[in-house]
């Protein structure tokens, strides 16, 4: 078992944190674990993404130039990455903020109105939890419940606070996979 | 077997070396390799009988670095490209003073300010001394977090073993990503008494000095010749390599750090079209695994370089083959990563 | 008789020109821009005085006065 | 109706890359209007440092050489040197001028260069997300001083105005703030005087700005500016420390 | 009859290598007077500096460390923190402090680093045969100022004293002189403050020694004395710049 | 023919530099080149339109270096070795902002302080780069006061024509001793037009920069390859060397600068005794004049390389040779000067 | 009664000694010591106080003083 | 013809000038020279020494360890180079300063009482000059008008107001070597 997932958007969106979220829940799950982040000053205003890859092997190279999945919660971040997921992949994109069509047709595209959904949860912040929800339910990469405990673990004590706004984003976000 | 953490490469390489016995951190930061820096405050900052200073410069932080390793104590910094740089003067100093330390090189894209992506540009000043005249640092090149962890602890010994100060030479890939890691006990090894050498103030005992020049060229020359026995000491007891499929191997890939781990997909696939690939992989690069190159060249005659620059390590590599074999590059630069794939299309080329 | 026009797509959200407003005539938009921020928008322009504090604090050149 | 503000000229139309309510686009603003007004735009050469401003090249329209982390006033009176007809200026940060560049800037301003520096004190390094500056303040929490600046083992934050004020040839030294538009317009004036006295071979003249960095001060940038008003301001007096009789 | 005059004991038998008449000699001698008064030999720890000092490993009889060109104070840094029960003292020359080594000792006094720095102020390069320093005077000739330093390219003498002062941190500061006996008396009383600073662990002091260089001046001993006299005490007064209440 | 003028080499370096045309300079004192700045203050500071600084540190000298020379004139500065190992960020920078420069390093026993008197101990870090990334500099190795001025004209224009820092990599012997030069007519070439790209203002132009970064790494890989093509074009046009009595050899030395002097002394005094040794003196020590020794391996199936190190620049013999002969090493270090009489011993026991 | 011992080799003759003393005893020897200086001298001892002015003022600590 | 020469001294004895003169002397007429200082702070106080080489070939090594002649002015020196000095070689040494016998006697040696000449002369700076002048009238390595001629070109303005007495020293010298 292989999952290479890239996940980007603008940074301040939480890109970040959901990435080391699969990533922990994966070695909870006994699983070979990577992430790695795009860096530097990038993270001020412009785009932010980071690569997991979950693996029941040892992990030879870090770099995945042709993901399975794609997480993208803006529109430079479409045009980026889309044409790299490999045949047969999914992207997951934030219809909230990307008024734009996937162009190519041998890839599963799930669209989520992220930020909508975020703000009907009363922050807007929480838009990556959703998107993380969709990810997580459609690939079962690893167990919903192994992200809620890697929230627990892993969140910052300043963000622990909204761990039960969190784990709504989740559920909200997992709902939209049928 | 000890809990497995995620954890971010620089951030390892600060709770490998405080376990490793290190209280005393100087640096400067910059990216990719601030979070160590951020690291060892969060903890230094909170221990006893320990200190971390962001110094004013990288040049300040080594030389803190030069005074506190003259106490006798371990210490580290760390740095990227440009900030190494600056610290030339001081490993030059450190080297003849015979001080162990530890130094870090997250290197990035360069030269000049370059990029902040991951590289590895600084073989030559890493491996050669980019600083004055005859030294070596004994250079340690992980590729995972793992092995940063691990190399990290073996270079405060090496360092203490040899007094020579010890390089980690990494970049800024394996600084930034998270891997999970486990921390054994240090290894124990037997170590010279520092208390023999140690400024800590002349109490019951002769007053000592750590001057490291001498205007008599006859003696700077014995100290120069003294270090050079310690160079063929490392090169005789402490080179370290990985090797993968060398046996069956038609044509074999040197490489090192992060871009040995990309080869490895590069064979595996290779293995699945019927190409034979061997990989040597340098764990050491001073002392350089020259022997088991010269070996490797007597069978095999085709031998690929690839580095995350234009050709550093290539000299070595060839210096070990010795007009043996046929020795290839390929490189990518400027903080470009460059993926399994195009390897594998180079290796088809050759 | 004065305006003020926002480059909504300079834009940055930062609303430091809603502080400096003197008339407080400057709101944020409901809407994002390309970048994803919420553009500034000049609500009540007859009270818009042209005195500029806004262009003059607002840190992306994002905003024209006239007079 | 005429336009009463727009775009200085010496601004490309690059957007600015900082983040949103960050004070470098003020202060980028102020000297683009200053070169304007004085009309240098052909004659001037900025220098920009390593920080967020690094890439201040890409917005200012002038000639622009990026110089190495701290070396900025070294590489400027290598220019100055070689044309000494040209204006020159340096744009730097608090780490960049404050630590790494410590020596620089005490000598380019000891010799009097006849350049002008514009130091952004945010309190702290923004490009590298956040570690402390030599002027970060006492309790000021950073990436490495997790649990504030502690005068013990950190000292004070640097006051560099003051301390260059004490050299002989250091023609004018201002320190003005952004956090509100009134102290806008007086740091343009400060601005302005700065190359005056470049521009009459007065010598060495340095505006420190006070400035936010909402990003890494983790606040937002109308908290910012008034964290900047609170904090910043009763330890960074406001002022101007020298001045030539003749620009006063 | 008794002995009240003899060499000190932290001082060894070693000829100094320095030329007749140079101060650096006096200069060793009270530092190694003040560490015998205070019975401090065996945990004191000395760096020498690159410059005509750099053989003072030879002359006192103490673990001594030699720092590359003007990094004394971060070695000294280095080792104090290692070994905060150790008394750690560099000693400077002024090209050594005030050129290259600006940042080191500007931070390791705004850090108030618990060190004591001896700064030989001799207006010139000794070691180098002679070159201007930072604080060579206006009109001095020099080998890099053959036709006297001249402010207009040069700028001023720099008063290091005076500039460090501003550093809220650098609890002791003195300028002090050699060039008659009444004023080697006033040194020992600022070496011996700046020590106990140490020892009662209030921060960071320094004394700034003005001193001849017979040699690069190109005057006698005696003729030098009177030169420091005539010419750098106008400049650089001497006193106590900072003091801290207690020791006052 | 012009008059002979007894000078020293430190001199001679400044007249050179000026006759070619340099105005400006800022360097810090260091023995043993100090004279050299001596004389660019003298001479610099009488002259319009000129520029001398004595400048706070060997970092700020080399970037006010960057500043001068990024305005298009020419510009130099010099140092001895723990003063150049402190411009080794600078000269990254320089070379990737390709600003022509020179900079003179009159090495001096090392590492550390090390000590005052003349080695070769810096030549990997000329010449291999001993700032961060894949950067070279023009390496020039004269071994005459008379060699010292027409390389340091020489230096300029290359400097120019390949928008490269150039140094001059001599010794302490070098710059301290005096014999009689000549001053003819720099050499005239065909050089770039610096309006081209030198800032000065953007008057009547499109505003320029000089940014020795890109984020963008594959931006800045174009830009590390587009060095690399200028090196291979280096390596290609300007190779220089010296060669005595190579053809009828039986063993060959290879040495540069004032080593290779004592070397003619040797092979003079070795023919009276019957052995038939030849030199090859490198001039260029970068671009490395590797074919001349390869092509002699084929015949000559010994080498000594001497130098006053514990052994550098052996390695781009040995690359050259390639495996075709035997490349042994003599070498002095720490200040340490060898004379005619050892190496000749050495000779023998080959 | 105060005398002064002078260590004539560490002595280089810089006459900083000379000036210092009070008494004007100290003159310079004719003869050179192994360094090639004239090394300074007392005369007329008897005159000496014991101040040790001469001793505190000798960069090469060559005096002794005794009372 | 190859004349190696070194002189060595106390630092302020003069030593580097007489080096010099000599290899300027030997420019003048026409020879290869070359003069190469002993340097750093052995100046301060301390001994120093130069060499000077005059051939009528191209000189290869300028390194000289075993000089034809020795000029010393010092008993540290004389204990430093008496023996490096080429059997049948010329030790020419200052009588003044070092009462100590020469051991070797397998060369010509002389003794200057230099200093003792110089201050009859009125100025003890010059001993270096006598020196020099038995130097030349001994070995006639190059014409002693040369030297005179050395002596005008070479001195700096500041010594130049010495040159009778320095002209008078060298005769003085010269007239020791019956
Ligand atoms: C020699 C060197 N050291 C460190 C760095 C990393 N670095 C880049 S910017 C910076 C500091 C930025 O802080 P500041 O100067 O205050 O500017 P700001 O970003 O706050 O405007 C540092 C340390 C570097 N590029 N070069
Ligand atoms: C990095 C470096 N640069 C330059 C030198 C050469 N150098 C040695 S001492 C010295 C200056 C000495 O002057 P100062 O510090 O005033 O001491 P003094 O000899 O006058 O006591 C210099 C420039 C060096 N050793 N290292
Ligand atoms: S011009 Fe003045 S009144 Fe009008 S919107 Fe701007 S700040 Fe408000
Ligand atoms: S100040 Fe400028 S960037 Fe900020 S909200 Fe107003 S218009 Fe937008
Ligand atoms: S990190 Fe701070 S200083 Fe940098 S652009 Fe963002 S707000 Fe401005
Ligand atoms: S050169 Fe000057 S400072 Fe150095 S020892 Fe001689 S007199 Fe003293
Ligand atoms: S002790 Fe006093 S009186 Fe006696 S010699 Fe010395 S200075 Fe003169
Ligand atoms: S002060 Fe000392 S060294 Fe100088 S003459 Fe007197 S005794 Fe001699
Ligand atoms: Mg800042
Ligand atoms: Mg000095």
């Amino acid at each position: 078992m292989l999952e290479e997932i890239i996940i980007a958007g603008f940074g301040g969106q939480g890109i970040m944190l959901i990435g080391r979220l699969i990533a922990y829940a994966g070695m909870l799950e006994g699983k070979k674990v990577a992430w790695m982040p795009s860096y530097g000053p990038e993270m001020r205003g412009g785009t932010a993404n980071c690569t997991v890859i979950v693996s029941s092997e040892e992990i030879a190279s870090p770099v995945v130039p042709n993901p399975h999945s794609l997480i993208v919660m803006n529109k430079p971040s479409l045009d980026k990455f889309e044409h790299m997921v490999k045949k047969d992949g999914l992207i997951i994109l934030n219809d909230s903020l990307i008024n734009q069509a996937v162009k190519r047709d041998d890839v599963t595209v799930i669209k989520v109105p992220a930020n909508e959904i975020a703000d009907q949860l009363g922050n807007s912040k929480i838009a990556n939890m959703v998107m993380l929800g969709v990810y997580i339910k459609k690939t079962e990469i690893v167990n919903m419940e192994t992200i809620y405990k890697a929230l627990e673990k892993g969140l910052s004590s300043h963000n622990r606070d909204l761990l039960t706004l969190n784990l709504q984003a989740l559920e909200k976000g997992a709902e939209i996979v049928k | 077997m000890a809990e497995k953490l995620l954890m971010k490469g620089n951030e390892a390489i600060g709770e490998a070396a405080i376990r490793a016995g290190c209280r005393f951190y100087f640096g400067y930061p910059i990216t990719p390799q601030s979070e160590l820096t951020a690291y060892m405050a969060k903890k230094l900052l909170r221990m006893e009988d320990a200190a971390f200073i962001q110094a004013e410069s990288e040049v300040a932080a080594i030389n803190m670095v030069y005074g506190a390793g003259a106490t006798g104590v371990r210490v580290m910094t760390s740095s990227s490209s440009p900030g190494i740089s600056l610290k030339q003067e001081g490993l030059s100093y450190l080297s003849l003073a015979e001080i162990p330390c530890v130094v870090v090189n997250m290197q990035r894209g360069g030269p000049g300010l370059g990029s902040i992506q991951p590289a590895q540009g600084d073989y030559f000043q890493a491996t050669k001394g980019g600083g004055h005249g005859d030294y070596h640092l004994i250079v340690l090149a992980p590729s995972s977090v793992q092995e940063l962890v691990n190399l990290t602890m073996d270079a405060f010994n090496l360092a203490d073993q040899y007094r020579n100060p010890a390089m980690i030479l990494g970049d800024g890939l394996l600084g930034q990503m998270m891997e999970a890691v486990e921390f054994k006990e240090p290894p124990k090894v037997a170590l010279p008494d520092k208390n023999e050498w140690a400024i800590t103030g002349c109490k019951g005992r002769k007053p000592r000095h750590i001057v490291p020049f001498d205007l008599d060229p006859l003696v700077l020359e014995s100290w120069n010749k003294k270090m050079g026995e310690k160079y063929t000491l490392l090169k005789q007891k402490e080179v370290r390599y990985e090797l993968l499929n060398t046996e069956e191997a038609e044509l074999i890939i040197v490489a090192y750090g992060t871009v040995a781990r990309i080869i490895k997909t590069a064979i595996k696939n290779a293995k699945n079209e019927g190409i034979k690939i061997g990989l040597i992989r340098p764990i050491t690069l001073f002392p350089f695994p020259e022997k088991v190159i010269a070996e490797a060249a007597e069978r095999v005659k085709k031998f690929l370089v690839v580095e995350m620059s234009l050709g550093q390590m290539i000299e070595d590599v060839k210096l070990a083959v010795n007009g043996k074999a046929e020795v290839k590059f390929y490189g990518r630069s400027g903080g470009v990563v460059p993926t399994p794939i195009e390897i594998l299309e180079e290796v088809k080329k050759i | 008789m004065a305006k003020i026009v926002i480059d909504e797509e300079r834009c940055k959200g930062c609303e430091l020109c809603l502080e400096a407003c003197p008339q407080k005539i400057i709101v944020m938009a409901e809407g994002f821009n390309k970048k994803g921020y919420h553009p500034a928008q000049q609500i009540n322009p007859e009270k818009c005085t042209g005195c500029a504090f806004c262009a003059l604090t607002c840190p992306d050149v994002a905003i024209e006065v006239f007079k | 109706m005429k336009k009463v503000f727009e775009r200085p000229k010496s601004l490309t139309e690059v957007p600015f890359s900082y983040c949103p309510g960050c004070h470098h686009g003020i202060a980028h603003r102020l000297i683009a209007e200053v070169i304007d007004e004085f009309d240098l735009r052909e004659k001037t050469i900025g220098v920009c440092p390593v920080g967020c401003s690094v890439f201040a090249y890409l917005f200012f329209d002038l000639d622009m050489v990026c110089a190495a982390h701290g070396r900025a006033p070294a590489v400027a009176t290598g220019i100055k040197r070689a044309k000494p007809d040209s204006i020159v200026f340096t744009y730097q940060g608090d780490g960049d001028l404050a630590a790494i560049g410590t020596a620089e800037i005490v000598h380019a301003a000891n010799r009097g260069e006849n350049i002008t520096v514009i130091f952004i004190n945010n309190a702290i390094y923004g490009m590298t997300g956040g570690q402390m500056a030599p002027t970060t303040l006492i309790g000021q929490v950073t990436q490495t001083s997790p649990y504030g600046r502690n005068e013990q083992t950190m000292g004070y934050p640097i006051k560099m105005a003051e301390m260059l004020s004490t050299l002989k040839k250091a023609t004018y030294i201002a320190r003005v703030s952004l956090h509100k538009t009134a102290n806008i317009i007086k740091a343009k004036k400060a601005i302005k005087k700065a190359f005056q006295v470049q521009i009459e071979k007065k010598g060495f003249s340095l505006v420190e700005i006070l400035s936010t960095c909402p990003t890494n001060w983790g606040l937002s940038p109308v908290e910012a500016s008034k964290w900047l008003e609170k904090n910043m301001i009763p330890y960074y007096p406001l002022g101007e420390f020298r001045v030539p009789e003749e620009v006063k």
